[in-house]
């Protein structure tokens, strides 16, 4: 099943990644209390409605415009380390997106691979450390096969931060006590893959 | 809570800040709080940020000897980057901003994208970070230690500086001057509760308390069997003296988190003086109060700064804030 | 709790304040906080005091433009009339000096055993008693009304008209004005803890809140499921607006109990203002912030005070204390 | 049984009064939570404490002495509405004494009957009012007969508060709420007639 993805495709991704985030905010929430400041889920909620919100008033011609627009807002509405980190990575791979109209699944994989190299960039984070990183990375190779083993593969990442020390973010403050947790950024990006791939599905 | 649904808490308080604050102009819809009296000509402007939650910080700090503008996060999230280059806009006279920030990941990023896009509008930007926490590892490969109550310091000090008419480069060198100066420790003796979480971040039972928290919530480095005010107060202040060996007298902020009576802030006050008299060292300056606070946390922080003559100076020139105040 | 022993909490709170206030003399064996400068030659002086846990009333409303001396009291016990009496003769200058005592039977009998006592050392003595809190009913047959925010108006005008050079009588007469004038209405989100209990006054479950409390941990009239800051609102201002007609505008203090976050109290701000204004009562100045506290509990209290010109004035006159500072 | 009572009488009774409020301040401090401001065991606890220590270092002659040295020492260190009023009691019942070496019971019923009087002037409350007074009127009208039925009635005078709805002191604030507990000063007034059938029972 190869087939290509437009501005439909992409807007559909992020509003399902909206519901997903409402859905779980609570749980997003509660991670980040226990490793950071419990504003978590209420952040991404809060910043992905407005995504959602004016993808759907405005809905941009191309994938990449769409990506764009998802990153500028999540920039401009989420605050904390994630608005940036999160909007760096869509914009990012929007922009990689460039003005096609149709890109295929490994287009889409090649841009969100630029856009987490430049959220590790940003956030100076790299694979281990605990952060969403841990989540990203491991679901942008999965792309490259299929969505669903983007899906998985950022679901066992976002599981594998559990044993580790965090190193950056928030969490870092509680050295040893940041161990045996999930990362809330991790557990958010993997959030991002079900959406992906349950839109993929149809 | 006192709040009416915890969505609109930041936009409620700016309203009920407007509204008791005359002096200060106050954009609830976009959350930029500035000095009525913005831009001041010729006037370096500071101007800082970072999540609601912690007040009277940053708002209650703006005035004239103190910060120019403050843009108010979600609670415990940093503002976004529209907010701060608003603020910079409003309240730059030509003379250059400078962003006080607090160093989190959120505050590091958000203020950094705005610098970018306020240099773009033409507007000259400095920045200096606050990091003043010791129960924090300071190394290229954490987060580095946090900001919090010598973030009070560095807005009093660089304000006073920019009031006396310095120019950018040397307020900016002066902020990072207190920074390398200030330590702070801080302590909980309950968690504090989230309006959007509604029930306490983290569980601590009473009789026990966390040494070494910051001021969102998040746990400390140790757990501990209750502590006397006297034992606890020879544990910040050596925390504090294991990473600043104040040659000169200090600067002196016995900080509440916000839930704790300032009768019992008084009274650890004087168990710290105790103790910085027995390690010699000599206090000039001393502030007592919920200034850099976590909500509703229990608890407290002690922050040092080495202070010399000209910063003994700029603290005790005048300040007109909401929170701060002296001087004509 | 932030203490050592329950026994040393207000002598470790004075200790404290001694250490961060050079500006004070601090007797610590004996309780009393008088300004540094006292007695000012000519100027009556005020003299108030209550049980400690209320802080900053009063110790940090001592400085010019307001107090002249305080006299803290175990927590929540008033002092003794030993305090009132050593308190008075080291402020006063022979112009005489004015008790501001809060309406309470412990507060009422110790005070007026020291006005005996003062007045048998020579001391001129006039006593105004506060009593703003409309939860509680006025009679003859009962302990009368509470005095919880009014003080602080009562002591900062008083302690105005003091500085301008008001004999006694006339500062005592304003001070009734002051009461005559001021009500209000407190509301508990949480009990405190008192040190020498450590657990609770009253259990009140998260989600609950008392009506009409006072500021001794005492429950409220009636306990009540959870409203938003606009209900809460609502309530305090109209259960105040039914005892008080303000035909001129008001001086507002929306104040702390001690464990409501700055945040919270602000946006209470803006609802208490949105029914002042829906019920066309002006409001000339606001005061918001922790100044008439109860330990840690968390809650609130309105207090409203019908201005008029003089006593506009003599809000606006520069006040210099630990709490409650402005103007030159 | 009805002989004389001298200087170390009273003294016993005050060591013997301080002895019960330690023992049983904790639970004056509970009464007083749940009417008032919880505080009031602290508060005797800390006043007799003082008049213990200060009769042991130099006790006075007479009776009366000693009860107008321990009225003056509560009233100098226990603040409150206890401390003037147990004060007052204490002073005006030594004072009524006058400088008699021994007192029978009579004459110490009189004594304290003047000092409730005073208690009563300097409070403005009345029997019924669920104040000290619901205890100490009858106690003394009891001592008339015995020390064993004041102090009977003293303990009957604090339990019939229970029922009553408070018009004065702290407690008055609650109104409707007040009733259903037991007065806090009454209990403790119940404890000095313990204290006092105690000490003549040797
Ligand atoms: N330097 C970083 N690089 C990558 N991701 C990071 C970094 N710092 C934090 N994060 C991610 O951000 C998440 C926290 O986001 P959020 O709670 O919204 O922001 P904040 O930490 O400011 O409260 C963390 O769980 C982590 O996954
Ligand atoms: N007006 C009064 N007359 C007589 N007794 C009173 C009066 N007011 C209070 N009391 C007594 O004092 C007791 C409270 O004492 P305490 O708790 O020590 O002082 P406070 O009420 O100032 O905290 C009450 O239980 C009551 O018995
Ligand atoms: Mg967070
Ligand atoms: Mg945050
Ligand atoms: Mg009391
Ligand atoms: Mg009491």
């Amino acid at each position: 099943m190869s087939g290509t993805y437009g501005a439909g495709f992409a807007a559909r991704w992020m509003a399902a990644t909206a519901e997903a985030v409402e859905r779980e905010a609570g749980r997003l929430t509660e991670l980040d209390a226990a490793i950071g400041d419990a504003d978590h889920g209420a952040n991404l909620r809060r910043g992905f409605a407005a995504v959602a919100d004016a993808l759907a008033k405005e809905p941009p011609a191309t994938p990449g415009a769409v990506l764009v627009t998802a990153g500028r807002l999540l920039i401009s509405t989420v605050g904390g380390a994630s608005g940036p980190l999160y909007g760096t990575l869509l914009r990012r791979a929007g922009k990689a997106l460039g003005e096609a109209g149709e890109v295929t699944r490994t287009e889409l994989a090649d841009a969100l691979a630029a856009g987490v190299a430049a959220v590790g960039q940003l956030g100076g984070a790299v694979a281990g450390d605990k952060t969403m990183l841990d989540a990203l990375e491991p679901a942008v190779a999965g792309l490259r096969e299929s969505f669903a083993a983007a899906r998985a593969a950022a679901r066992d990442g976002a599981l594998a931060t559990v044993p580790l020390r965090a190193r950056k973010g928030r969490a870092a403050y509680l050295g040893e006590r940041s161990v045996g947790h999930e990362d809330p950024g991790a557990a958010s990006s993997a959030l991002l893959f079900d959406a992906l791939e349950e839109v993929a599905a149809g | 809570m006192l709040i009416n649904v915890p969505e609109t808490v930041v936009a409620d308080a700016l309203r009920g800040i407007a509204a008791a604050h005359p002096e200060l102009t106050v954009d609830v819809e976009r959350r930029v709080v500035v000095r009525r009296d913005a831009p001041v000509a010729g006037k370096v402007a500071l101007v800082s940020g970072g999540g609601s939650g912690h007040e009277p910080l940053h708002a209650g700090f703006v005035g004239p000897g103190m910060l120019d503008g403050a843009c108010p996060g979600e609670v415990f999230t940093s503002p976004v980057p529209d907010q701060m280059v608003r603020a910079a806009a409003a309240v730059d006279s030509g003379a250059g901003v400078l962003f006080v920030v607090k160093n989190y990941t959120g505050d590091v990023l958000n203020f950094e994208m705005a610098a970018e896009l306020a240099e773009d509008e033409g507007i000259q930007v400095a920045k200096v970070l606050v990091d003043d926490d010791v129960a924090v590892a300071d190394s290229l490969y954490t987060a580095g230690r946090r900001g919090t109550g010598a973030t009070l310091f560095v807005e009093k000090l660089a304000g006073a500086a920019a009031e006396e008419g310095m120019p950018l480069e040397r307020v900016e060198s002066l902020a990072r001057r207190v920074v390398r100066r200030s330590r702070s420790f801080g302590v909980a003796l309950s968690s504090c509760t989230t309006p959007a979480k509604g029930s306490p971040t983290f569980d601590l039972p009473p009789g026990e308390l966390e040494l070494g928290v910051g001021i969102h919530g998040e746990p400390g480095r140790e757990r501990r069997g209750m502590m006397t005010a006297r034992e606890i107060a020879e544990v910040a202040v050596d925390a504090v003296l294991d990473d600043l060996r104040p040659s000169d007298p200090v600067l002196l902020l016995v900080n509440g988190m916000g839930g704790t009576p300032l009768l019992e802030l008084y009274g650890f006050n004087a168990e710290v003086r105790r103790v910085l008299d027995a390690r010699r060292v000599p206090v000039a300056r001393t502030l007592v109060g919920n200034y850099v606070t976590s909500l509703d946390m229990a608890g407290c922080s002690v922050t040092l700064c080495t202070a010399d003559e000209e910063l003994l100076r700029l603290w005790d020139a005048p300040v007109a804030t909401a929170a701060l105040r002296w001087g004509r």
